[in-house]
């Protein structure tokens, strides 16, 4: 086909016009090969700018469009635009940036001329190897899969859940409500928990259109966005197994607690009434706070941070529900008194030390302390510690709580696994950007939600969960087709010789390997276009589509004459 | 020299930091010299080596790889690979007596377009005391 | 890690006829089904690679020829690439062959499921256009050189090569620092030892005079290498050398044709990505005032050495595959060490290490950031 | 939604990191978004930061890709120097009056070229650096700022005054600049709202013990980020009134925690990461950080924080902390761990004011109908379970709106309002 370049400068008032003598660079334009017009215009962003592109594609009969103009953040999707409106293929475009890169950094105005002639002319070279690109679209599933059936996962399962959006909830214990349902009162509110978890688990209950499977694991997830085939097996039957596909998958599957064990000196496991949070929590439900010989303590100590130096990281809910601990003590056993053994009081937020304030004093002390040790002494724990002046003293009680570090469950590893995403060092799942991106992962459609996350409280959970509903809901739209990128990278079938070196760099996932042709293929839903893959590959097997060789070749000639 | 030397230098930016580094130093109307070309790729992963090797073979007095500061990739680790990428090719260079420091890799975020200048600046000076690339008259190459 | 076990065997009946026991023991009780072994051809003056499945064939057996016609790791991937076959298969080759197979392990290109690598202490091998120039003389020059651990007629490689005794693999046989008609039988991995094991051989740790010796002639090698390359920088480096150097380079590509490590379909540089338009050549042309065609010497040995100089194993296949004499894998060996040694990696020691590009560490090479002063 | 008379479109009061995040998410949902922002620009406070802890990355380079798309995405109505007025109505059905000011630059025709600045004649403290570099009448906050449209401060410009200087005009070759634009107002249709208006600092004048304002030298965080940020008033270098980089430097925590009553939560970490500042800029200074309890909660946090500490940086565990002038010198008196009276020299003090809610916060939830709590901040239906409903039906609030926190649970409550809006017909 004969190539018909049209090439359009544009003087942005006096910001390129000024700076660039726009006549010298249309006179050395000109001659090149396949470039048919060359024209400059005042400002080809304004409404009469993008109606005269139009009509200049479609008088000239365009094959391939160049503009010099502005840098391509604030105007490539502009000019995209004006050629989908007149039927160009719009990556058979190419734009100069001769506005921030040239006209506004040069001073020498025979420089920025020239210069700008070699932007135009690499842009010339370029899109003279541009090929027509297509969007594609790929049919979806909107239902979800959510794994964990704690109160994360049963809120993101109650907000996703609808006529047209299936949910199936998988949990690998008997019944729904993890972790909250041993608890009697949730921090700040000291309200009920059992009333938060049990409305939810009703309203889970009732809905038609989350079908739940507890005493279940999920075996395989295989597949991208919009398309993972599940298999799910009941622990509790050995033959039992189910699949099903979903789009999009939500990781809710909790934490449990450091074992302090590890950590000798609490005498956790040796000395009686050492207790740790959640045993702690379910004795305060099951109505009765005793010691082993049934009395009633006198005296308790929390001691916090059990763990911390072990994991490395400050669990960031201890301090309020130790906090929590020590309301249910005062108000439950008339003058017993509680001791908080801590290190850094960590209750950040608004409200959380209006809780403090209100909990400390009374009966209630905090001291702050290091090399906490808890021994038997005259038949009575014995708890020795430093002070802040690191001053060694000690301190009776008759039960000791300890508030032990969170960790990811026990099946995290599993989980991360057969979903494919990765955790991080501390085996939490790791999120795509801690900041930006918390809920997702680089595993587009796989969310995670809760303490699987990180460790944090209900609020935050249940806030996590409805994020990741918002995620789901805002991408994945029944009946919606999805538009992946269309400037993917591909793998040429009968270059790649099967070394997997474009597996071992992708950060998404998006290349598998062919076994049986034992080649790697992409899949272009999931890949993002950055072109890792293509620069690592030896064989030049990988390509990215509107960034090859010999579009950038081009570019480089011109750079370098 | 009778004539006064220009340098060629190819740009390398990619387009989350870096471009957006290079057209804040244009908002912000900095003196940037002319002698670089910018190339824009979506990650500075995407500049395979051998684009580089081009790059110097062709003649270029300079080739400068510019991407997002170690940890802040938009597409997350891509920096880290190029990073070990150049320094093998720049081994592969220096190893056999050519001037690897016509190679230069920097990171340059979106807010530094002060730093893209100076980067750019501080390369052209270098490469105008180098002089001109011997490669690009050299026939056989 | 493994901990290196090894025991003393005799080997009366030369170090030959003890491994071609040991194989045939092996293949007898079963642990081995077939071999891959260098094998004299009946012409007598040429050597190949064969899987060999009757053990009786095994007595034409050269575990170390004179020269290396075919690197080893490239008969192995040909055997595997395609995944592992059902047969246990031992290969026995030089250390630096080994070494190429756990690359190409690591790339894929090679499956070790079913496959026990042997490597035994190696003297070094002869040119092979050397070789040939009168085959029957030169494979006894080659025996007496060996013995006397005499590397001058070796190729240049050899001469400078610092792992020519056990770096990787399963077994080794150790010739070194033995008592006369003894050799060693050494396992370097977890496969070797279970080997044994199953031949009823005993491993203890009576090693040392074999590891001793090996740590002096790799530390001799060592200082030699490092002044070799020296020199060899001054002889061909910088523009003009290095022009000169590949001045009659022909284009065959014969050295990448002929690298073990190179294990591409088509090469990158073969390929059409670097073919261009008659214009833009025109272009290059003008900028240049002429140029030389075929084009991309110096992008065709630069891009190489960027894509495999990290798995490079210095077995100097490529200098032997050059009609033109040019000192390729000198050269290459002189790279890789660069290349290597910024990620403390070497090629083949073992298929824990992956290959440094595929890998990062979020704090290194900080020095490579504007560096260029 | 439900019913034939619920409206779908959305009403986003902020566009900071939140207001962004769930403008752009309801727009992929084909939602037709008005995101309405007081400010000229978007981007919020969270574009004043050169680096984000705990990866330490560049802020800009985060956010600039979303404020880009935000321009480009016509499902979203982004109204800019614009403030909600009243609303009516109930969820499904919010009428709502806001007053757009007008920017006397018209965003159609500007093309972002900055030529207007030069020749405008008067001179005033940038608020954007916190004073600490001056601009014109007509502006824009930043370099990089977006959109990339100058408005006019008609509180200073001698057009608005003796209405005889058309500088700005005369440079303009676009005829971007319109001295007759009116404020408009508005009326929206919207189904829901979120509110997303951010925070403010503690008034660190209010305490006369830290001395700010009165000594030179004394910064506060924010004052401070902008010393550090590439496109700020120094191009990122540190360095005292004098001109000289300090030689060390003090961090204080907790400034205002006492007077507000709550631990702000991002100021631990924002302080150590200033430490990361410090010795990235200058890698001899001293560093002191003045604190009373290590708040670093998370994963991550504490990693931070231990390789803060590899820096050397001198944690003092302090009360009753008093910044004083001493000779040359700034000293920082304080009672250490043990209750001892000590004292440290420094050059440079910097102030971690505590997070507090927005100025207007209280005007604009009067205007809402929805409820704050008793520290300004905008209420939370139920404190335990969510945290992002406010006290009235259709409205939500996120970010540091609803309290202070960190970007990432900034960006957590945006997704989970927009989780809530899309599921409202659930």
């Amino acid at each position: 086909m004969e190539r018909k370049i049209g090439v359009y400068i544009c003087e942005c008032g006096p910001n390129i016009a000024e700076k660039i003598d726009i006549d010298k660079v249309i006179d050395a334009l000109l001659p090149i090969e396949d470039v048919t017009v060359v024209e400059k215009f005042k400002l080809l962003c304004s409404a009469e700018g993008k109606k005269y592109l139009e009509e200049q594609i479609k008088k000239q009969d365009l094959t391939h469009l160049v503009i010099a103009a502005c840098s391509p953040t604030e105007h490539e999707k502009t000019f995209m635009e004006v050629c989908e409106n007149s039927d160009l293929n719009p990556y058979l475009f190419q734009l100069a940036n001769i506005r921030e890169q040239c006209a506004w950094i040069t001073e020498d105005k025979d420089e920025a001329t020239k210069k700008a002639i070699r932007l135009v002319k690499a842009a010339i070279g370029r899109v003279r190897y541009h090929s027509s690109l297509e969007k594609k679209e790929i049919e979806s599933n909107p239902d979800v899969l959510v794994i964990g059936g704690g109160i994360a996962g049963i809120e993101a399962s109650l907000q996703l859940a609808s006529s047209d959006r299936k949910v199936y909830l998988v949990e690998k214990n008997s019944s729904l409500g993890g972790l909250v349902t041993n608890f009697e009162k949730t921090f700040l509110g000291m309200k009920s928990a059992s009333d938060v978890i049990n409305r939810k688990i009703n309203d889970i209950n009732t809905n038609e259109n989350i079908k739940i499977f507890t005493n279940s694991e999920v075996e395989e997830a295989i597949g991208f966005f919009g398309n993972f085939e599940v298999k799910i097996k009941r622990t509790d039957n050995e033959n039992g197994s189910v699949e099903f596909d979903v789009g999009a998958i939500v990781l809710a599957t909790g934490s449990t607690l450091f074992n302090p064990d590890k950590t000798p000196r609490y005498g956790y496991g040796k000395l009686d009434n050492v207790l740790t949070s959640l045993e702690f929590e379910k004795m305060n439900l099951s109505g009765k706070i005793t010691l082993k010989n049934g009395k009633a303590p006198k005296s308790v100590a929390i001691i916090h941070c059990v763990g911390r130096d072990e994991k490395g990281y400050c669990s960031e809910i201890c301090c309020m529900y130790s906090l929590k601990f020590a309301r249910y003590l005062v108000d439950k056993i008339p003058n017993i008194k509680v001791t908080n053994f801590y290190s850094d009081l960590c209750i950040p937020g608004k409200t959380y030390q209006k809780f403090y304030d209100e909990t400390k004093g009374n009966n209630v002390e905090f001291i702050r302390s290091f090399d906490v040790e808890i021994i038997k002494k005259d038949n009575q724990l014995n708890i020795r510690y430093k002070d802040e002046n690191k001053v060694k003293k000690s301190l009776f009680a008759d039960m000791v709580v300890l508030s032990p570090a969170i960790e990811p469950a026990i099946d995290a590893s599993k989980v991360a696994e057969i979903t494919g995403i990765s955790q991080g060092e501390e085996g939490f799942f790791a999120e795509e950007h801690e900041k930006i991106n918390p809920i997702s992962t680089s595993t587009e459609g796989i969310y995670i939600v809760g303490c699987a996350q990180g460790p944090k409280n209900i609020s935050d959970s249940v806030v996590q969960s409805q994020a990741a509903a918002g995620k789901i809901l805002s991408s994945l739209v029944p009946g919606r087709k999805i538009e992946p990128e269309v400037k993917t990278s591909q793998i040429s079938e009968s270059f790649c010789i099967g070394c997997k070196t474009c597996i071992s760099v992708c950060s998404y996932g998006a290349i598998t390997f062919d076994e049986a042709k034992k080649i790697s293929v992409v899949n272009e839903v999931i890949c993002r276009g950055c072109g890792n893959c293509v620069a690592a590959c030896p064989s030049g097997a990988a390509s990215l589509k509107h960034s090859k060789f010999n579009q950038i070749y081009q570019e480089i000639l011109e750079a370098v004459k | 020299m009778a004539e006064k030397f220009e340098p060629r230098i190819v740009g390398f930016l990619c387009n989350w930091c870096s471009y957006a580094g290079a057209d804040l130093a244009g908002t912000s109307k900095l003196k940037v010299p002319a002698s670089l070309i910018p190339i824009r790729v979506m990650c500075s992963s995407r500049v395979d080596p051998v684009l580089i090797e081009t790059a110097f073979l062709e003649g270029a007095d300079g080739v400068l790889v510019a991407g997002c500061h170690p940890g802040d990739c938009h597409y997350d680790e891509g920096n880290y690979y190029t990073r070990r990428r150049f320094a093998v090719l720049k081994k592969v260079i220096e190893g056999l007596g050519l001037e690897s420091d016509r190679l230069r890799l920097s990171w340059v975020s979106a807010s530094e377009g002060q730093r893209f200048a100076d980067v750019v600046n501080e390369f052209n000076d270098k490469i105008k005391k180098m002089g001109p690339s011997p490669v690009k008259k050299n026939k056989s190459l | 890690m493994n901990k290196v076990k090894g025991v003393i065997i005799p080997a009366k009946t030369g170090i030959r006829k003890t491994i071609i026991d040991f194989l045939e023991k092996a293949m007898e009780k079963g642990v081995f089904d077939a071999v891959i072994i260098p094998m004299k051809l009946p012409a007598g003056d040429s050597f190949a690679y064969v899987l060999v499945e009757d053990k009786y064939l095994l007595k034409n057996a050269i575990p170390l020829p004179p020269t290396m016609f075919v690197q080893g790791a490239k008969a192995i991937s040909s055997v595997t690439r395609l995944g592992e076959g059902k047969m246990k298969i031992a290969a026995i080759m030089r250390p630096c062959e080994i070494r190429a197979a756990i690359e190409l392990a690591k790339l894929g290109q090679i499956n070790l499921e079913n496959m026990t690598l042997i490597s035994i202490d190696c003297p070094g091998v002869l040119p092979t256009s050397d070789f040939l120039s009168n085959p029957e003389k030169n494979m006894k020059l080659f025996d007496d050189a060996a013995k006397n651990l005499d590397d001058k007629i070796m190729r240049p490689v050899c001469q400078i090569c610092d792992k020519s005794s056990m770096v990787s693999g399963d077994i080794h046989i150790g010739t070194l620092g033995a008592k006369k008609d003894t050799v060693f039988i050494i396992s370097n991995s977890k496969k070797g030892e279970d080997i044994a094991d199953k031949l009823g051989i005993s491993l203890k740790d009576n090693i040392d005079s074999w590891q001793d010796k090996v740590k002096s002639i790799s530390e001799e090698k060592q200082k030699k290498r490092k002044k070799a390359h020296k020199d060899l920088k001054v002889k061909v480096g910088g523009l003009d050398n290095l022009v000169e150097a590949f001045s009659h380079c022909i284009n065959c590509h014969n050295c990448m044709r002929v690298c073990p490590v190179c294990f591409c379909r088509l090469c990158y540089f073969d390929s059409d990505k670097v073919k261009h338009r008659s214009d833009d050549y025109l272009q290059k042309a003008e900028v240049k005032g002429g140029m030389r065609f075929l084009p991309d010497t110096a992008l065709f040995q630069m891009g190489r050495m960027m894509h495999m100089s990290l798995s490079c194993v210095s077995c100097g296949a490529c200098e032997d595959a050059c009609s033109m004499s040019i000192p390729v894998a000198q050269i290459f060996s002189m790279i890789a060490d660069e290349t290597q040694g910024l990620f403390d990696y070497i090629s083949g020691r073992s298929l824990d290490e992956p290959i440094p590009l595929i890998a990062y560490k979020e704090e290194e090479l900080e020095e490579m950031e504007d560096a260029n002063d | 939604m439900k019913g034939k008379n619920q409206n779908t479109d959305v009403l986003v009061i902020g566009a900071g990191i939140a207001g962004i995040e769930a403008s752009l998410m309801l727009s992929k949902a084909d939602r037709k978004v008005h995101l309405v922002e007081k400010t000229s620009y978007t981007g919020g406070n969270t574009i004043k930061f050169e680096e984000v802890f705990s990866n330490m990355e560049c802020s800009t380079c985060m956010v600039a890709p979303r404020q880009q798309e935000l321009l480009q995405d016509k499902n979203i109505n982004l109204l800019t120097l614009t403030d909600v007025k009243e609303i009516k109505g109930s969820s499904g059905d919010f009428t709502v009056k806001i007053i757009k000011k007008a920017r006397y630059v018209d965003m159609n025709n500007c093309i972002g070229c900055n030529a207007c600045f030069e020749p405008c004649p008067v001179s005033l403290k940038n608020e954007f650096e916190e004073g600490l570099s001056d601009r014109k009448a007509i502006y824009v906050p930043c370099a990089g700022a977006l959109p990339n449209v100058p408005m006019i401060d008609t509180d200073n410009c001698l057009r608005f005054k003796d209405k005889k200087c058309t500088a700005c005009q005369e440079a303009c070759m676009f005829e971007a600049i319109d001295y007759d634009q009116k404020d408009e107002k508005i009326e929206l249709n919207v189904g829901a709202i979120l509110v997303a208006t951010g925070y403010n600092l503690f008034d660190s004048k209010k305490l006369n013990n830290y001395c700010y304002g009165k000594i030179d030298d004394v910064y506060t965080s924010m004052e401070f980020e902008r010393l550090y940020a590439s496109n700020g008033p120094t191009e990122g270098n540190i360095v005292l009134k004098n001109g000289k980089a300090p030689k060390s430097v003090a961090i204080i925590h907790c400034v205002g925690r006492d007077e507000k009553g709550y631990c702000s939560s991002v100021c631990c970490m924002y302080s150590l990461k200033f430490n990361h500042y410090l010795k990235s800029k200058i890698p001899e200074v001293k560093i002191s950080e003045f604190y009373t309890d290590l708040c670093i909660p998370g994963k991550s946090h504490q990693k931070f924080y231990e390789k803060m500490k590899e820096t050397k940086v001198n944690m003092i565990r302090a009360s009753d902390i008093k910044v004083v002038k001493k000779d040359k010198d700034i000293a920082v008196e304080y009672r250490n761990e043990a209750g001892k009276k000590s004292m440290n020299s420094v050059d440079m003090v910097i102030l971690a004011p505590a997070v507090e809610p927005k100025d207007d916060a209280s005007k604009l939830a009067k205007a809402l109908g929805i409820n704050l709590d008793e520290y300004g901040f905008f209420k939370e239906e139920n404190t335990d379970v969510s945290s992002v409903i406010s006290s009235k039906t259709g409205i939500f609030i996120a970010g540091c709106a609803q309290g202070a926190k960190n970007i990432q649970d900034s960006v957590s409550q945006a997704s989970a309002v927009v989780g809530k809006i899309l599921s409202m017909s659930n």
